[in-house]
């Protein structure tokens, strides 16, 4: 696989959940995660992001959200590392559930992204 | 002779082993295109259908009733409520007739209303809309089920997880379509039904 | 409120981190939850949501699912229940958020529906 | 005198005791249109940038990166990655100016760039943008910030999690545009900066 994955929440468990979802369909791909504060509270964690970024065995990395505030730590983090992010304004579960099921069967990164696009939305 | 309680269970039973029996290969199939889970979820789910179905039901509408609430309570993946809704749909039809042309009939129905495909979309609606028409013309043999599950494997997803792949489901048997292929099979296979 | 929510998931995990979110911006909205299959494994159980519909304080009920298969569950149940169930094809914690956030405000069903409408998807 | 790091530094401890003497009434405002925390989020950043500026920076750059890092790490919520970048921004621009006017534009076209938010969104960008100008015009008043924040009221947020609340997050001051009023306010009390 060489592309990643990571999952940025407001709350630790939505992560942790989603990745367990994610790992039926796409066992092999690398999946890392960012949910909660520092304190594990709810919110999101720069320092997180960026430690899910190179825990992720991959360089390049798909990474999704919930909320649009977890877009600035992502776009902040996005900034500091000096792996490749794509950042994706879809629908969080349903669109990372897609990337995962599509970078499992070895689809390239423009077709994720085109199957990618109806599941954009307003975020 | 026709439908009744005791060929019923028979066939359950027969549909049962059956699903047992390829369990690892149904989970495969779910593997290239899905979760991997259909053969496991089929077998808690037949399995269980097999022990309640040890007590004899009352009637068919009973049995039709006990094994639709059984699957929906035990399958866990999309194929629970599919079938369960399948098998509800014949516990009310088999109020007004035995034939299991229309009692199959009305399942199908049933399918494709509880998860709004419609043939061509890689689900087991396919081999439902092809075998269900073959039962009613007593035409219904083991080379045509095999065929229809087959057919499954050039069509691309538009429903069910196979769908999020898009293009790249093609190529693979639709799980549920080879679990409908067995349940077919079976009830081939159950003397006096067809 | 005369209005609640049920959220329905693949995981456990997943509703119980979703109901945290929803609860910070929604603290009077009865949120009940259905998440994995009877015996906590991954998938969905129409027992668990006749539950989650039944524990609900509400006799009106918003109805959001992660995968398909949910949803088909969740009709299940939605006919062997009398309470009222709306389900929606949205993306389902951006739209559950929304829910919630507009039933928290009292807004009223049909203005909650015009918002959710962008959040469509195919699901 | 303009901005030196003694001033910047008394600035932010004025900030934070704004924040700490209003946190309550931040998250309640916040609890009106978006998740309650913003207080509690301000708090807990404005206290730890307290904590770090006890040891002196060296330089106006370094106390603003400080100052940025502490408050991206610690905040939690939506504002720290935009207080974040904002003081970001002041860091870059101070390796060339430290006129406090220009430096407070540049924060601003940071939060601009990192929300994604324009004027009439009922963000802090509001706020920012009402007061920057007159910093820049040495006319910066009390009753100016005042306005600016009230402002806020009246607006359909578009961006945030107000935003989710369409038109019912009319009625009620952004919380991010009154926590920005502390630090322009702040500003106006520190001698010697404007
Ligand atoms: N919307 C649908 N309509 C008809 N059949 C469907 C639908 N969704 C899924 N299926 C059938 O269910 C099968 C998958 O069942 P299973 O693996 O048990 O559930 P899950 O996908 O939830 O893991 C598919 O192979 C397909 O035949
Ligand atoms: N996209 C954005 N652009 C500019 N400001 C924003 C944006 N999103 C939120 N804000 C500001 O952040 C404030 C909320 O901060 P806070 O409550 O700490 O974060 P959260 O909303 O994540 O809980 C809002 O009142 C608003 O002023
Ligand atoms: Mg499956
Ligand atoms: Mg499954
Ligand atoms: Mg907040
Ligand atoms: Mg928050």
């Amino acid at each position: 696989m060489n592309l990643g994955i990571t999952l940025v929440s407001h709350v630790p468990e939505i992560t942790k959940g989603l990745n367990q979802l994610l790992k039926q369909v796409a066992k092999d791909v690398p999946i890392t995660i960012a949910g909660g504060t520092n304190d594990q509270d709810i919110g999101t964690s720069m320092d997180k992001i960026l430690q899910a970024f190179s825990d992720n065995q991959t360089s390049e990395i798909l990474a999704f959200y919930d909320l649009g505030s977890a877009k600035m730590n992502l776009e902040l983090a996005q900034e500091m590392t000096s792996k490749k992010i794509h950042v994706y304004d879809v629908s969080f579960i349903e669109g990372a559930y897609t990337a995962a099921a599509l970078v499992e069967a070895g689809v390239d990164l423009s077709e994720i992204e085109q199957q990618l696009e109806p599941l954009k939305i307003k975020k | 002779m026709g439908l009744t309680v005791n060929n019923l269970v028979e066939w359950m039973n027969n549909f049962a082993t059956k699903i047992e029996q390829n369990k690892q290969y149904l989970s495969d199939l779910d593997t290239a295109i899905g979760d991997g889970d259909h053969g496991f979820n089929m077998s808690r789910g037949m399995s269980a259908v097999s022990q309640k179905l040890s007590t004899m039901p009352d009637s068919i509408t009973d049995a039709f009733k006990q094994i639709a609430m059984t699957l929906i309570s035990t399958v866990g993946g999309a194929s629970g409520p599919l079938y369960g809704t399948a098998f509800l749909e014949m516990a009310k039809k088999s109020s007004s007739t035995s034939d299991i042309g229309e009692l199959l009939e009305a399942a199908l129905t049933g399918i494709k209303k509880r998860g709004g495909a419609v043939p061509g979309d890689k689900t087991m609606v396919d081999v439902w809309t092809e075998l269900v028409p073959e039962v009613k013309d007593h035409s219904l043999t083991a080379a045509k089920i095999d065929e229809a599950v087959a057919h499954t494997k050039e069509m691309v997803a538009k429903k069910g997880r196979a769908s999020y792949l898009g293009e790249r489901s093609k190529g693979h048997i639709d799980p549920g379509s080879q679990s409908s292929g067995y349940l077919f099979k079976a009830l081939l296979e159950t003397e006096g039904i067809l």
